[in-house]
């Protein structure tokens, strides 16, 4: 019994870290339609920043994790300018070839500037944990867990409630509607990457330390976080954490359970069955509402 | 001898009733208008006919056999064809080719090569001479008459247009009325037509249909329509007179 | 009557330019050309999904694998002849890719993309632990070689020369469906669904067709890949290569068949030219492909087309 | 789009493809050429720069001490990548342009069993590190190597459960790569042997980061002691979860998890109980030699050499010798390398046997307590 438990936990946390990636990629779908494939990419980035400021620069925590905020804002405003915009007119397939090739940009400059050496990244909480009902789990875990239950809240915040992130749905509902309204839709398009790109920062702050951090991780990440977000429904904020937490438990239960060599077979087997017979996942809209 | 008929035609999308109990049959040759205001159903009528959407009760029938469960595309081959309202048209082939694909699908014994039956449909309506443009490069009505093409290359019975006069200026409309005459003089091809133009409907529809929130309100000849106080309310709204029409 | 000759002309113009390349060529150039010449075949095939129906598959590589492992596990394991193996592996691929497409291509857009994702990574999970039938993620080794004639279709020359017949085939023939009337009605089903359903073209067969066909390409590609390599391992076909397939049909131009060989070759030298850039070679083939993307976004064809091209109306899925 | 184009296209770019045939390298006069393919990028470039330095460190050493009977060797570098084909036009591209006398393969097998092929067509010898039984059992009589092979260290590890741990109810975890489930499969085969049955037998994908399900479902089944088969990275997770989840039991972990790359992620507890049947025992304590290579490495490269990086050492030196003592010609120089018998390397003494197997020894480790220094525990012998 304790064993399920702790399995539960550890599958808790493991998707929450999914759930956080998602997070990212259906912002950006939502709001531009991009599928990103470089979403992975852009977590890795946030560790790396990480990284560079806490372990390279040394900075005290609260600066170095408003200065890898602050480095990721100016990056998710690059990607709009140099990637975004040359683009944002292509079919989906030559965007998806898009995101892929500055995927592969990012994980290979990253090589170059941080070489294939496994980083830890540090957590204020390092060394701490928690132990309830014959379970144990790190403090930082039971962090990560708490701060997506946070930020559901507070995306649906600023998305429902703020006069940007009003202005950021209508753009994705409608961009010629919401250019005639009078919206800066360019504004709000670069926001939405903006936001994205803090998300994968945050996503990459957190993980760090739980994870080892390293310039290829972005792709398997990538990977867990599209089974999430199509099983939790494709572009739905409350469907990437509940697909994220169920692709996460059905890695550590599949595994436990049925078969350890074939459990992320049984995650995307369901996120193809999803698509199959509910394609608008666990939350999402019916898919024909959306061209 | 029933051509195309429609019967206790129901859509019901969520909770809204976007279609309530419609009949319509059409007899070979015949033109038939469908009228009333914006978001009365008519485009949503026309997309059960030919198989788009499903009803959610009622039946369709073409040529006496029931077609309600049938694919569009095969009722296409049976003879049913259709235009949109803004006009869809392949825009990565060429006008000869747009037209190809109905042709070729649609071949029935006796047929020529498609291509012929393509050029000859072209020849008719008057577009010989930009079969081989991209449809890019085509004006806006000229767009709309290669839809047609593409529809007639696909030897129909019946007939259903989508707005054919809408965008169109007064000169063109006048071509497309004689040529649809003489579609149903020379094939007896029937029509069903929706249009906002009353010039046109009064001109060329034996009978109208008028449709108000998805119910039909009045059938009748255009003579009988244009009298009919119903519509003269529920359709134009209070204070409207007849010189509207 | 050009179009009529056409297929033939390229399949000539493959075969006669191919040729020339085996005689001048390095054996190392020859061995790139051999790549290129046996993803070319994929990438023709993955044309008739993405380029004629619109078909956004990121699982094409699963169906070379599929055919690669189907070519290995005869071979080696019950010893069949591969010229017996190959049709044997063409035709089981066709089969799968039909009767998954079935189900499967009632998707669009990148719900099919993110599916057809998932297949390709299940593939890789059932290879690599199979440890039975595929030997798991040691691989096969040792696939015997083609005979004709009694003489081995060996070194890089001589299997240049046997793949560029099966590439010139595929073009031709491609070049050919793509001018026919099925061809037309998948491009008329990727255009406007609608409106191809209005022109009585069963878009759900012409779908399953084009899936079909372009997995018969793949087949024949992976059983091409077995015979080239004689060694073959769940890596080989990862979904990463599904990717680098749709990147090849849309840098050389999609819709094309001269366009996917385009794609083929220059996505396969490109990174080993670049090698002299050492660690930094990879960014730097990333950023020629970003700026292809951008700067020719209806891909290398169209810096040979005189005509403007076509405007190719689609939106976002 | 008209015939005449299309042919002047394929032209063109026939002509484009034909540009970069260089002239081959000459091998006579100048440095002796050697060929090395390494993953340089992508995810197995962090074991592929530990040798990638480490050849550099040799050619500088080998140059230093006067070359090759006076002439400089200089050693050509290509990329793999993460990829069996991108490993076979890297080998290609320096056989046809380097036309080196020699080559270094690269540490994984499935690009040594696609590249194998090929190197016997190009009849020049070459050392390679991939650990899978089936590398050399392909009979390549060009290829050698400079490794334990996966059975033997699966062996030595099932020997360090029996004689050194005495434990009866082994539980195994491995990485699903052709490492995890050779070692796994070999170690399985050795328990039985011996009349032992594992009692699990549980898989983790290369980039999994979670496996409580796999302990937790050895530790429910009684496992006394768990193997672990690992790479680096998961192998350092793999401890500390162990440790996490508050694991009793004994671990032995093979080699990966204790390189330098995956210690400096490890705290001294994640360490407690976990017993480490390393490729070779770098320390300073092994001898003089040991302490110069580790020494002159650190301060080379900034980071603590592994045995992967000093197995490639140790093979450059092995074969200067060679080149030394049998010339440059192929064939004599893979014969002297064939019949090497108990040649004195840094990390292991090579003795070639008929498949191209030269290394039949592992140390057994294990840190020592509160620190995360590695002790020799014992030399496992597995021939």
């Amino acid at each position: 019994m304790s064993d399920l438990i702790q399995l539960f936990v550890n599958g808790l946390a493991l998707g929450s870290v999914y759930a956080l990636a998602a997070i990212g990629f259906v912002i950006v779908y939502s709001a531009t339609g991009v599928v990103n494939f470089a979403s992975g990419q852009f977590v890795m980035f946030g560790t790396f920043a990480g990284v560079s400021m806490l372990l390279d620069a040394g900075l005290p925590w609260a600066v170095g994790y408003l200065a890898v905020f602050v480095v990721m804002a100016v990056f998710g405003a690059g990607f709009f300018a140099c990637l975004y915009l040359p683009l944002r007119k292509s079919p989906v397939a030559t965007m998806i070839i898009g995101t892929v090739a500055i995927g592969i940009l990012m994980q290979n400059v990253a090589l170059l500037a941080f070489g294939s050496w496994p980083f830890r990244l540090p957590s204020p909480l390092d060394g701490l944990s928690v132990h309830m009902f014959g379970a144990v789990i790190s403090a930082h875990a039971l962090m990560v867990v708490a701060v997506t239950a946070l930020l559901v809240g507070l995306l649906w915040f600023l998305l429902h409630r703020t006069p940007v992130g009003i202005g950021m749905r209508a753009v994705a509902q409608d961009m010629r509607a919401a250019r005639l309204m009078g919206l800066e839709v360019n504004r709000l398009l670069a926001l939405s990457w903006i936001l994205a790109a803090l998300l994968a920062g945050l996503a990459g702050l957190l993980l760090g330390p739980m994870w080892f951090a390293d310039v290829n991780m972005g792709d398997p990440i990538a990977l867990k976080a599209f089974a999430a977000s199509i099983i939790g429904g494709f572009g739905s904020l409350p469907g990437a954490i509940a697909g994220g937490i169920f692709v996460g438990l059905t890695e550590v239960l599949g595994a436990s359970y049925i078969s350890s060599a074939y459990k992320d077979l049984i995650a995307f087997g369901i996120m193809i069955l999803f698509l199959l017979v509910r394609p608008q996942g666990l939350f999402g809209e019916r898919i024909q509402d959306r061209g | 001898m029933k051509l195309l008929q429609a019967c206790g035609v129901t859509k019901v999308y969520g909770g809204l009733q976007a279609l309530t109990d419609v009949d319509l049959t059409v007899m070979p040759g015949e033109s038939v208008a469908v009228i009333g205001p914006n978001g009365a159903g008519k485009s949503t009528f026309l997309n059960v006919l030919t198989g788009l959407t499903p009803p959610t009760t009622g039946r369709v029938l073409f040529d006496g056999t029931d077609v309600t469960k049938l694919a569009t595309h095969k009722r296409v081959r049976l003879g049913i064809g259709r235009t949109f309202q803004h006009g869809r048209l392949f825009s990565r082939m060429s006008v000869l080719e747009n037209v190809m694909t109905a042709a070729e699908t649609c071949r029935r014994g006796g047929d020529g090569a498609p291509r012929e039956t393509a050029m000859r449909v072209l020849e008719r309506m008057g577009l010989a001479a930009q079969a081989a443009e991209a449809v890019g490069s085509l004006s806006y009505g000229q767009r709309r008459m290669v839809e047609m093409c593409r529809v007639l290359a696909g030897k129909p019975r019946v007939l259903l247009l989508d707005e054919p006069a809408a965008g169109l200026n007064s000169g063109e409309v006048e071509q497309l009325v004689e040529r649809l005459a003489a579609l149903r003089e020379e094939h007896s091809v029937a029509v069903v037509l929706i249009e906002h133009n009353m010039g046109m409907v009064m001109r060329f529809a034996e009978r109208i249909l008028v449709l108000n929130f998805g119910s039909t309100i009045a059938e009748g000849t255009p003579e009988e329509i244009q009298s009919d106080p119903a519509v003269l309310t529920a359709y134009l709204g209070e204070g409207y007179s007849h010189a509207d029409l | 009557m050009a179009t009529r000759r056409s297929p033939l002309l390229l399949a000539a113009a493959i075969l006669a330019v191919g040729l020339a390349l085996s005689v001048v060529l390095s054996e190392y150039n020859l061995r790139l050309l051999n790549l290129s010449v046996i993803t070319a075949i994929a990438v023709i095939g993955f044309n008739f999904a993405f380029g004629l129906a619109g078909l956004i598959s990121l699982g094409h590589a699963a169906f070379v694998g599929m055919s690669a492992y189907t070519v290995a596990i005869l071979t080696t394991a019950t010893g069949w002849s591969p010229w017996a193996a190959i049709p044997m592996a063409v035709a089981g691929t066709v089969l799968f890719s039909a009767l998954i497409g079935y189900p499967l291509l009632r998707l669009k857009g990148h719900y099919l993309a993110l599916a057809t994702l998932g297949l390709n990574v299940s593939f890789f999970i059932i290879t690599a632990n199979w440890l039975s039938l595929t030997g798991g993620t040691n691989g096969i080794p040792g696939i015997p070689q083609l005979r004709l004639h009694g003489y081995f279709i060996s070194g890089e020359r001589y299997f240049l020369r046997f793949g560029l017949v099966f590439l010139a085939a595929v073009a031709a023939a491609a070049l050919a469906f793509q001018r026919s009337r099925h061809g037309r009605a998948m491009i008329a089903a990727r255009d406007d669904e609608i409106a191809a359903a209005m022109s009585g073209i069963d878009v759900t067969r012409v779908r399953v067709a084009a899936f079909a066909l372009s997995a018969a390409c793949a087949a024949v590609a992976g059983a091409l890949f077995a015979e080239h390599v004689r060694f073959i391992a769940p890596e080989d076909f990862g979904y990463v290569h599904s990717i680098t397939y749709l990147a090849m049909l849309i840098v050389g131009g999609e819709g094309s068949v001269v366009g996917a060989i385009l794609g083929a070759v220059l996505l396969t030298f490109l990174p080993e030219w670049l090698r002299f850039l050492g660690n930094a070679y990879l960014a730097f083939f990333a950023a020629m492909m970003l700026a292809i993307l951008i700067f020719l976004p209806r891909g290398l064809v169209s810096l040979f087309r005189r005509r403007a091209p076509r405007r190719i109306a689609e939106g976002r899925s | 789009m008209s015939m005449t184009r299309q042919a002047f296209l394929a032209a063109a770019f026939g002509a484009v493809l034909a540009f970069p045939v260089l002239p081959a390298a000459a091998q006579s006069g100048g440095p002796i050429l050697i060929g090395a393919t390494v993953p340089i990028t992508g995810p197995l470039s962090l074991t592929g720069k530990q040798y990638y330095n480490s050849l550099k460190m040799a050619e500088e050493d080998i140059n230093a001490a006067g070359g090759i009977s006076g002439r400089k060797i200089s050693i050509a570098f290509e990329d793999t990548q993460a990829s069996n084909s991108t490993a076979v036009n890297a080998f290609v591209k320096l056989a046809q342009e380097t036309k080196p006398a020699f080559f270094f393969l690269s540490s994984y097998s499935t690009q040594n069993l696609a590249v194998s092929p090929e190197v016997a067509k190009v009849g020049v010898p070459a050392v390679y590190a991939g650990g899978a039984d089936v590398v050399s059992a392909a009979g390549n009589p060009w290829m050698f190597r400079i490794r334990p092979a996966d059975s033997v260290a699966a062996r030595a590890m099932v020997l360090c459960a029996q004689t050194v741990l005495k434990v009866s109810k082994p539980g195994i975890i491995y990485i699903q790569n052709d490492f995890g489930q050779g070692g796994a499969n070999v170690a399985v085969k050795q328990f039985e042997a011996a009349g032992i049955k594992p009692v699990g037998v549980e898989a983790y994908g290369q980039n999994d980061k979670d496996f409580s399900a796999q302990m937790l479902s050895l530790r429910s089944k009684g496992a006394d002691v768990i193997l672990l088969f690992n790479y680096p990275q998961d192998g350092a997770m793999l401890l500390r979860q162990a440790k996490m989840l508050g694991l009793k039991m004994p671990v032995i972990t093979s080699s990966a998890a204790l390189v330098p790359a995956a210690m400096q992620l490890l705290t001294p507890a994640d360490l407690d109980n976990v017993w480490g049947v390393v490729d070779a025992f770098i320390d300073p304590s092994v001898g003089p030699r040991m302490k110069d290579f580790m020494t002159r490495y650190k301060a080379k490269f900034g980071v603590d050499a592994d045995p992967y990086g000093l197995a490639y050492y140790d093979a450059a030196l092995l074969v200067a010798e060679g080149m030394r003592k049998a010339g440059l010609e192929p064939k004599a120089l893979r014969d002297w390398i064939a019949v090497t018998k108990d040649w004195p390397g840094i990390g292991h003494t090579f003795s070639y046997d008929a498949h191209g197997n030269g290394i039949f020894d592992l140390a057994i480790v294990k840190a020592k307590p509160g620190t995360k220094t590695l002790q020799l525990v014992q030399h496992v012998s597995v021939k």
